[in-house]
């Protein structure tokens, strides 16, 4: 077990590396200076030789491979360099938004998988009725309507309804539940309808999978009682790779909330993201994406081990 | 019919404040303001956003201002007195007695000394802004405690106006000693609110400094300013989440926030000291050619995209070179002279074929620059547009923020859709745009052209005030033949806050009158 | 009675074609064919959008600003006046080409890498696993901007070549690594090992055996990411970062500060959104069907 | 329709007792994608108590699908009964209420399916598995239950239960999850067990085994069995009465010797005939049953049989009623009487001719051959190890000949076809073909020898890519490695599809649109088309039906004859291999244990692991099956990961010894050409 898991996490190190190399190198070949657009901005008139002299401020005059070095070195002692927007270490500008975020995602995940289990079984244990055709139209659907819009008309319903709109500053979940909740259940539903359509057709189709197995029509030979037959012999099996997509998703969630974090104005990492994309903070930029990608990677061991746990195929092997 | 019923609304609106005024203003509350857009430092010398200058003003005094609800009259801030020598040549400011910093120290001529030292030869590591401004100054003595002298070498007709800049935020001579670059990560100064805290990417929060040597102000406990994406903003200000917004809306934005607020919103407008230009560069071809910039310029119906564009987008009134309605701007008689300004676009169209013609340039295409962002987008359909009328077609290329700097700076494009504020209409502050690219490193149309840069010497030396709007038309005259970047149209300031907001003045500038020492919140 | 009969119609035999696929589509997958018809319109518009389009999508006509759905604008105008309807037409247009192109370069190159890698297996299978972990442990829409802000805005020769990169690359290890799998099971089957009992070159087995067997998995994954890519293109636009104005793009539609006239004008708002849920639905809900057709089994 | 007919019988057949259940005119429909599928269509079969019934017939006759409709397990949705009742102690199982009849199942009758390795649920414990049923039936505590699954392994014959009972199916072996299963099956005491193909995956000293517990269980416990089978020789060994079912109906029913001995219905004679037998002497061509069962789609009218039936009158054309004999004989054949007075003998005379003559000079000489693999075992720890598949194989096989190679599964037969055909590259030893050794010829080389070196795969369905037609699977080979010109490849292919007994215009269709039998033909064409001088046929005929198998084998033969090609033939069925090769390798675990020409090597087996082979093997004749006594070989297959020390057969073999254990018994040559590895002999 131990030395499995060293053995993945091992794994883990030269794609990281990888995508730490990919991701520094091409962001380097970006054109845009946030130096420029620091001190140009709004009418900014400093002279060449003030932005030179920031440039090498910044160590962004040294050699790509040494700039890498740099950062790698950091990395190593965690240290993940400062943004160059605002000179404030990238850990704080993280730290501050990541909470945030990840709230969301687990929200997301837990509305999804709580909508997506009954209505998954219920389609496939009415497969082809027209209980089945209407779930899947809805989860399709939910695959379909891009998150973004959706907020948007959620934002739109509130203000032109109840005149109200969600309160615009992060209050974390243990000072204010009701001022916390208020402002991060919309994102929640908007990026939870698609998630929750992803694992429902997941649900359903391995359901209607392992309904065809051998060890099923055993149950059934047995007399088992039928809601037996589904809920203790069928889902275990079923569960397995719903929970792997319930684990890929949340993971892609982390980053993909970049879209939504804009619609509703939320400081999460995605907009952070998306702010230094656009003002060129490479640090910022790679440290991210690095984050996202150990945080994918870790996701999905923790997948694995769980399918581990609950797989004894897998667990005495 | 509605948005007539509307227009009306706002008018009334835009009674208020002055009725507001008058009620006696109430101490206590903190007012939560909506604000677009990181701060890249705190250092107000070292840039020139709203984004910083907004967020710390508060926090901050400087040696003149401009006299709240009489732009664009200077008044003293810090100073108590001043005298100017008749050669102008000497500037003599009588500091506030014991004036105090929020560390409790007090203010003295020391500090203005330090200040101004560092933005006229700023240390190593720091930067300085503003230096430009201040090229003429000899000298900055400090003969008392209380008493400020600048030393000129040459006359600058600007001075006094810089000297209000709300750019020269007063530091503390004691912090820049032991770090020079102490500003661009501390906020300590002696303006009506003390700095507590700036989360990244969420709130900046100031409160109230007893000390502030305003008796009496400032009159709220304290403020937030909430960071947002400007479409957040809207729904903010609508769902009462924010009281307040103070860059400027577009129309539809505010008629948006109007619609939800009802009677309890108020909206403040204005020109703005912010406009709209279409730069070429002027190293390539065909666009070394001023035919066919000239030609670009003139198939631009500026008149009827103000009245259309005005009332989707912050875009506004065509101008020259400065803002149309300030002291130096021209009238719009004068302006039809220029070409693209003529009221008859068949002509110019037709005349701007001829000239592209004349290049040989009759099917141009072209790329044009943009950034991604309302108006700069607006604006772009609107040119492409109407190049497409004297059959140039042009691709637009939206580019975000950084991209759209360094394009510029570096030179990798063929035309843009550009832009210019300043805190004042002062015409050396505006005409620097304009200028030679080797004198103004703002002047991205990288053309060198020395007669421009004569003219804008010479007004900058006209201490006559007559004498000095001639050289400016003489300038725009100059500029307008060449067109190697030429306005498109001046911006329209639409404030939008909840009427509980009081005591705050509108102006031309964003930059100024933000330190919120006389802004008060009315019961509601 | 002769040796064999001709009718070898045994009950053990798999299921026949159909004489025509399609009619039996239809009767079979009548969800899919639904889905297959919206998109066929689509496509159409997309063709013939300048016959059936009634104005010029860039065309400003600032005396038709904001005007309600009436009958000379059937879904109204925007703030530019120009009519949100033929704006969609065009948009089709953009987002099925970026949408198909993109997604058939992901998808090829995808399976191209996926099926060599499983055929040569050992170190060259290795190595490209390890390109591929790395793409994949990106989140779409993350590994999308970084390529977009790499590439830049510039379009080249009006199309968007940047977008469909920074569309399609995300797309190759997703499909690299599902065909790959459905590769190593079809050359673990007899009928590869017969060919190579049988002396053909690998370049012959790949291409007469394997690929025509991953056509299942490769046709459905590519009708699968179209919807995907569309999907893509449109917050990329949402997000500025996409199509530039003034072209016709649905995501750009809902862009910017378009959502501030959702009071004077909701039409500019919903029916963009309408338009790319609806092809993205009936790209999903084809692509579904096509899978339970092509083969029950195989799942993305 | 057959309705008329079939009425009658229940009553006039002579019934000691009444029976336990009865089948009555059951029809069962499958609506499929091209229409309805008519499975079983009007079959009657009854069982006394106590008894053993086999359900025998091909694959698609309707023998599995009328045994799931007694337990009212059909496939929802397509599948449905149409109509007939199923009467079970004097109910009609068929119309009782759903929740009545999940109370029977497990509890008065039980199933046993035919795969164990995927009957059990994996995520549940074999304990919750067997406990299930006690629980829900007999409402025992934990304890009472746990106390039962004890016993019941015990009974089926698992060591240490106790521990047993946490442990999940994939930590038993094929065998004992088919005890699992039995023991699931006998938790509560059932009235009868229906058993659907229970040993079909297993291998043949396994089946032994599992077979004789459930013969010896059931007598015991006085269950009535009813075994659903496509081997004749297990029905010969353990059934009292047997159904043989053609096209989804019953043609013959009666008791085991009766039907065997006189059968009655042509389809009967055919099946017992085209079985090759161990019991009798080898005969030149094996008799078959020619054509392929009818498409149920559209089942045609009168007799089913009729299309392939040797005996076919016009009358055949009216459906046949049952003809009775005496003790419960009855055959849907419209000339039953004649078969009775052996109609059949005339035409089925069988000449036992001899194999042509065979040259001594070796084309493929095995010196040494030793092929180990590297595996990681899968799950959260990646255990590596070596598996052993093949350990110094050494045997030739002279032009013209057969070889025939025969072991259990995991035996190694296998991997030394891949290892020849350089589909495998070999650990060690030496393959020489033609006296080129195949194991280290060049690439080149080795492109060019595959010319020489065909190969026909086991599974019919999978050898053949799906995407091609057949008339381009065939030509590959022409165009793309023999360089012949398109058209010419046509004629070429057209000729090839004859000769192996196919019709020309079948180039244009696809594999699906064939047969399984079918399917082998153009497998063997395709092996054909390189006009190889050496045929690698990898278990060609075990997927097949018996009536197809016959047709096949007997193609190989006369191609070898006519075209003097060489085989290396692997199997797992004794008697096929006995039928088809001169000399025979046996193997296990991945070691040759006996080597011998055929008739010898049958005469008199020399190892005691073939002799175990040979006893395991049931021959379709009850007489001679009562005759011998079980004599089954104990212990499971020994994992090749970790083969035993020493004779790697000791674990199993009655007669090992400790000196087994150490020494690595060498392969002498105990009589002249008959080589055996053991120390014992």
């Amino acid at each position: 077990m131990l030395r499995y898991l060293t053995k993945r996490i091992l794994l883990m190190i030269p794609t990281l590396l990888g995508v730490a190399v990919l991701t520094f190198f091409m962001l380097r070949v970006v054109p845009g200076d946030i130096v420029e657009l620091k001190l140009r901005g709004d009418g900014g008139t400093v002279t060449q030789e003030v932005i030179d002299r920031e440039r090498t401020r910044l160590g962004l005059d040294k050699p790509l491979v040494i700039q890498f070095a740099d950062w790698m070195k950091g990395l190593a002692t965690f240290d993940f360099g400062t943004s160059m927007w605002t000179g404030r270490p990238v850990a704080e500008e993280i730290s501050i938004r990541i909470g945030l975020t990840l709230q969301v995602a687990v929200m997301a995940a837990i509305i999804s998988v709580l909508i997506a289990l009954p209505l998954g079984t219920i389609s496939a244990l009415f497969r082809d009725t027209w209980i089945d055709y209407v779930v899947r139209v809805v989860t399709i659907a939910g695959l379909a309507v891009p998150s973004f819009w959706l907020g948007m008309l959620m934002i739109m319903g509130l203000l032109t309804y109840f005149h109200w709109s969600p309160p615009v500053t992060y209050t974390p979940f243990l000072t204010d539940p009701l001022a916390n909740m208020s402002q991060l259940i919309w994102p929640a539903l908007a990026v939870g309808y698609r998630y929750s359509a992803v694992v429902a057709r997941m649900v359903r189709s391995s359901i209607i999978e392992v309904m065809k197995e051998d060890y099923i029509r055993t149950a059934r030979a047995k007399g088992v009682f039928e809601r037996l037959v589904v809920g203790r012999h069928a889902m275990r099996n079923a569960l397995l790779p719903a929970i792997t997509v319930v684990g890929l998703e949340f993971a892609f969630l982390i980053g993909g909330l970049v879209v939504t974090e804009q619609v509703f104005n939320l400081n999460g990492i995605g907009r952070l993201f998306v702010e230094a994309v656009s003002r060129n903070d490479f640090i910022i930029v790679q440290t991210l994406v690095l984050l996202i990608a150990v945080m994918f990677t870790v996701v999905n061991l923790l997948v694995d081990l769980l399918y581990g746990v609950l797989d004894p195929r897998i667990r005495f092997a | 019919m509605k948005a007539l019923t509307l227009l009306s609304a706002a008018a009334v609106l835009l009674a208020l404040p002055a009725a507001a005024q008058t009620e006696t203003p109430r101490r206590g509350g903190v007012l939560n303001w909506a604000i677009a857009a990181e701060p890249p430092t705190y250092d107000c010398h070292a840039t020139g956003t709203f984004a910083v200058m907004q967020r710390v003003a508060p926090h901050y005094s400087t040696l003149m201002k401009f006299e709240p609800g009489n732009y664009p009259n200077i008044v003293g801030d810090l100073a108590e007195s001043w005298t100017v020598s008749p050669d102008s040549l000497t500037y003599t400011f009588k500091l506030r007695p014991n004036v105090k910093f929020h560390d409790g120290s007090v203010l003295t001529s020391a500090d203005l000394k330090a200040t101004y030292d560092r933005i006229i030869n700023p240390p190593d590591g720091v930067i300085s802004n503003r230096q430009s401004s201040f090229v003429k100054v000899a000298s900055v003595e400090t003969p008392d405690p209380q008493t400020v002298v600048f030393k000129m070498k040459e006359v600058d007709a600007s001075m006094m106006t810089n000297f209000a800049s709300p750019w020269n935020c007063v530091y503390s001579a004691a912090k820049l000693k032991q770090d020079p670059n102490f500003p661009a990560k501390n906020v300590m100064g002696t303006g009506p609110f003390k700095f507590v805290e700036h989360v990244a990417g969420s709130h900046w929060r100031g409160e109230r400094f007893e000390d502030y040597f305003r008796k009496g102000h400032p009159y709220l406990d304290g403020f937030r300013a909430v960071t947002m994406s400007s479409s957040a903003m809207t729904n903010a200000l609508a769902g009462r989440q924010v009281d307040a917004e103070f860059r400027g809306f577009s129309p539809t934005e505010r008629d948006r926030i109007v619609r939800a607020l009802g009677k309890d919103a108020k909206v403040q407008e204005s020109s703005w000291l912010l406009h709209m230009i279409v730069t070429f560069n002027t190293e390539k071809k065909p666009f070394d050619d001023p035919r066919v910039r000239r030609a670009l310029s003139l198939a631009i119906d500026r008149w009827g995209g103000s009245a259309s564009l005005s009332k989707i987008s912050s875009l506004g009134v065509p101008g020259g070179l400065v803002r149309p309605g300030s002291e130096w701007s021209a009238s719009p008689k004068e302006m039809e002279q220029w070409p693209g300004y003529g009221r008859d676009m068949a002509a110019n169209r037709a005349e701007a074929r001829r000239l592209l013609k004349e290049a040989g340039q009759e099917n141009l295409t072209l790329t044009l620059m943009d950034r991604n962002i309302a108006p700069y987008v607006t604006a772009g359909i609107f040119v492409i547009d109407q190049w497409r009328q004297i059959g140039v077609k042009a691709e637009h290329q939206q580019v975000e923020l950084a991209s759209w700097y360094s394009l510029q700076n570096s030179g990798q494009f063929e035309a843009f859709i550009d832009s210019f504020t300043q805190f004042s209409d002062d015409p050396s502050n505006v005409l620097y745009k304009y200028a030679s690219y080797d004198r103004s490193p703002v002047a991205v149309h990288r053309a060198t052209d020395r007669e421009l840069d004569a003219l804008f010497d010479e007004q900058a030396r006209t201490a006559d005030k007559a004498k000095r709007i001639a050289l400016v038309r003489r300038f725009e005259k100059r500029l307008f033949e060449q067109a190697y970047s030429v306005p498109l149209l001046w911006w329209q300031r639409i404030v939008v806050m909840n009427d509980r907001v009081q005591g705050w003045t509108m102006s031309p500038t964003h930059m100024i009158y933000q330190d919120l020492g006389d802004v008060w919140l009315a019961e509601k | 009675m002769t040796a064999i009969d001709q009718n070898a119609g045994a009950p053990t035999v798999a299921r026949r074609r159909q004489p025509n696929p399609v009619l039996a589509f239809i009767r079979f997958q009548p969800l899919g064919a639904a889905g297959l018809l919206v998109i066929l319109i689509m496509a159409a518009a997309a063709i013939f959008a300048d016959v059936i389009a009634p104005y010029d999508p860039e065309a400003i006509d600032f005396m038709a600003m904001l005007t309600a759905p009436s009958w000379e604008h059937p879904f109204g105008t925007d703030a530019f006046g120009r009519d949100i309807m033929t704006r969609i037409i065009y948009g089709a247009r953009t987002a099925l080409t970026i949408g198909f192109v993109s997604s058939f370069v992901g998808c090829s190159l995808g399976a191209i890498i996926g099926v060599s890698s499983a055929y040569f297996g050992g170190r060259v299978d290795l190595t490209i696993q390890r390109f591929i972990d790395i793409l994949l442990s990106y989140p779409i829409i993350v590994l999308a901007l970084v390529v977009v802000a790499v590439v830049g805005r510039q379009p080249i020769a009006g199309i968007d070549i940047n977008l469909i990169l920074a569309i399609a690359i995300p797309i190759i290890p997703r499909v690299a690594r599902v065909v790959r799998s459905a590769a190593l099971a079809i050359r673990a089957m007899p009928y590869v090992d017969a060919a190579r009992a049988g002396g053909y070159s690998d370049a012959h087995i790949i291409f007469r055996h394997l690929l025509p067997n991953v056509l299942a998995p490769y046709l459905i994954m590519l009708t699968a990411y179209v919807a995907q890519a569309i999907l893509l293109e449109a917050s990329l636009s949402f997000l500025g970062l996409g199509v530039s104005e003034p072209k016709p793009a649905w995501g750009l539609m809902l862009s910017g500060d378009s959502s501030n006239f959702y009071q004077e004008a909701p039409w500019m708002i919903i029916f963009p959104g309408v338009a790319i849920s609806l092809t993205v639905f009936a790209f999903n809900l084809f692509g579904d069907s096509l899978r339970d057709w092509l083969d029950p089994k195989f799942k993305t | 329709m057959s309705s008329a007919t079939l009425l009658e019988p229940t009553h006039t057949q002579t019934a000691p007792t009444a029976p336990l259940i009865s089948v009555e005119d059951l029809r069962v429909e499958f609506s499929t994608g091209r229409g309805v599928v008519k499975a079983v269509d009007g079959v009657n079969w009854s069982v006394q108590p106590g008894e053993t019934m086999a359900l025998v017939g091909e694959s698609g006759c309707g023998k599995s699908v009328s045994a799931l409709a007694v337990m009212r397990l059909l496939a929802k949705p397509a599948g449905r009964v149409a109509g007939g009742r199923i009467m079970f102690e004097g109910r009609d199982l068929l119309t009782l209420p759903e929740s009545e009849m999940r109370e029977l199942r497990g509890r008065d009758i039980s199933m046993i399916f035919q795969e164990p390795m995927t009957s059990l649920n994996p995520t549940l414990t074999i304990g919750l598995q067997i406990m299930e049923p006690l629980k829900i039936h007999l409402g025992m505590s934990d304890e009472q239950a746990t106390a039962r699954a004890i016993e019941l392994l015990g009974l089926v014959g698992i060591p240490d239960a106790e521990r047993r009972l946490g442990q999940y199916p994939h930590q038993f072996s094929g065998g004992m999850r088919q005890r699992v299963m039995i023991a699931i099956g006998l938790a509560c005491n059932p009235k009868l067990i229906i058993a659907d193909e229970p040993t079909t995956a297993l291998d043949v000293t396994i089946q032994a085994q599992i077979l004789e517990l459930m013969k010896d269980l059931s007598r015991r416990l006085g269950i009535t069995l009813v075994i659903i089978t496509h081997n004749l020789g297990i029905v010969a060994r353990y059934a009292d009465r047997v159904a043989v079912m053609y096209a989804g109906r019953v043609v013959e029913e009666g008791p085991a010797d009766q039907v065997f001995g006189a059968p009655r219905h042509p389809y009967t004679i055919g099946l017992m005939r085209s079985v090759p037998r161990l019991d009798r002497p080898r005969e030149y061509k094996l008799a078959t049953i020619e054509g392929l069962p009818p498409n149920l789609l559209a089942p045609p009218s009168g007799c089913r049989f009729a299309a392939r039936c040797p005996f076919r009158i016009e009358k055949c054309a009216i459906d046949p009623p049952y003809h009775y004999a005496g003790d419960g004989q009855r055959s849907a054949c419209h000339r039953a009487e004649e078969l009775a007075q052996g109609l059949a003998e005339q035409t089925a005379a069988v000449v036992a001719g001899t194999v042509g003559q065979a040259t001594t000079e070796p084309l493929l000489v095995v010196r040494g051959l030793t092929k180990h693999f590297e595996v990681r075992g899968r799950g959260l720890m990646g255990t590596k190890g070596t598996v052993r598949a093949v350990e110094n194989v050494s045997f030739s096989i002279e032009k013209g000949r057969t070889l025939g190679l025969v072991g259990e599964s995991g035996c190694g037969k296998t991997t030394i076809g891949r290892t020849i055909l350089r589909l495998e590259e070999a650990t060690g030893g030496e393959v020489r073909f033609e006296g080129e050794d195949l194991v280290t010829a060049s690439r080149a080389r080795m492109k060019a020898l595959r010319t020489k070196i065909q190969v026909i795969f086991q599974d019919p369905y999978s050898s053949l890519n799906p995407r091609m037609l057949v008339g381009d699977i065939i030509a590959e080979p022409l165009i793309f490695r023999r360089g012949i010109k398109k058209r010419e490849a046509r004629e070429r292919v057209a000729e090839l599809l004859v000769q192996s007994g196919l019709y020309a215009d079948m180039a244009d269709r696809y594999p699906h649109q064939l047969s399984g039998g079918q399917r082998q033909r153009v497998g063997i064409a395709r092996a054909l088309a390189m006009e190889p001088s050496f045929i690698v046929c990898d278990e060609p005929v075990s997927a097949l039906d018996v009536s197809i198998q016959g047709q096949i084998i007997n193609l190989l033969d006369e191609l070898q004859e006519r075209l003097g090609l060489t085989y290396l033939f692997i199997a797992h069925d004794l008697a096929v291999v006995r039928h088809i090769s001169h000399r025979i390798v046996v193997m296990y675990l991945g070691r040759v244990m006996e080597m011998a020409d055929r008739d010898e090597l049958y005469a008199a087996p020399l190892h005691p692991y073939t002799q175990a082979l040979l006893d395991a093997a049931p021959v379709p004749d009850p007489a001679m099956e009562r005759a011998r006594q079980p004599r089954a070989l104990t212990g499971e297959l020994p994992s090749p990961l970790a083969p035993p020390s020493g004779c790697v057969f000791h674990t199993r073999c009655p007669m090992a010894s400790a000196e087994c254990r150490q020494t690595v018994p060498e392969v002498r040559e105990i009589r002249p050409g008959h080589f055996a590895a053991c120390i014992k002999i």
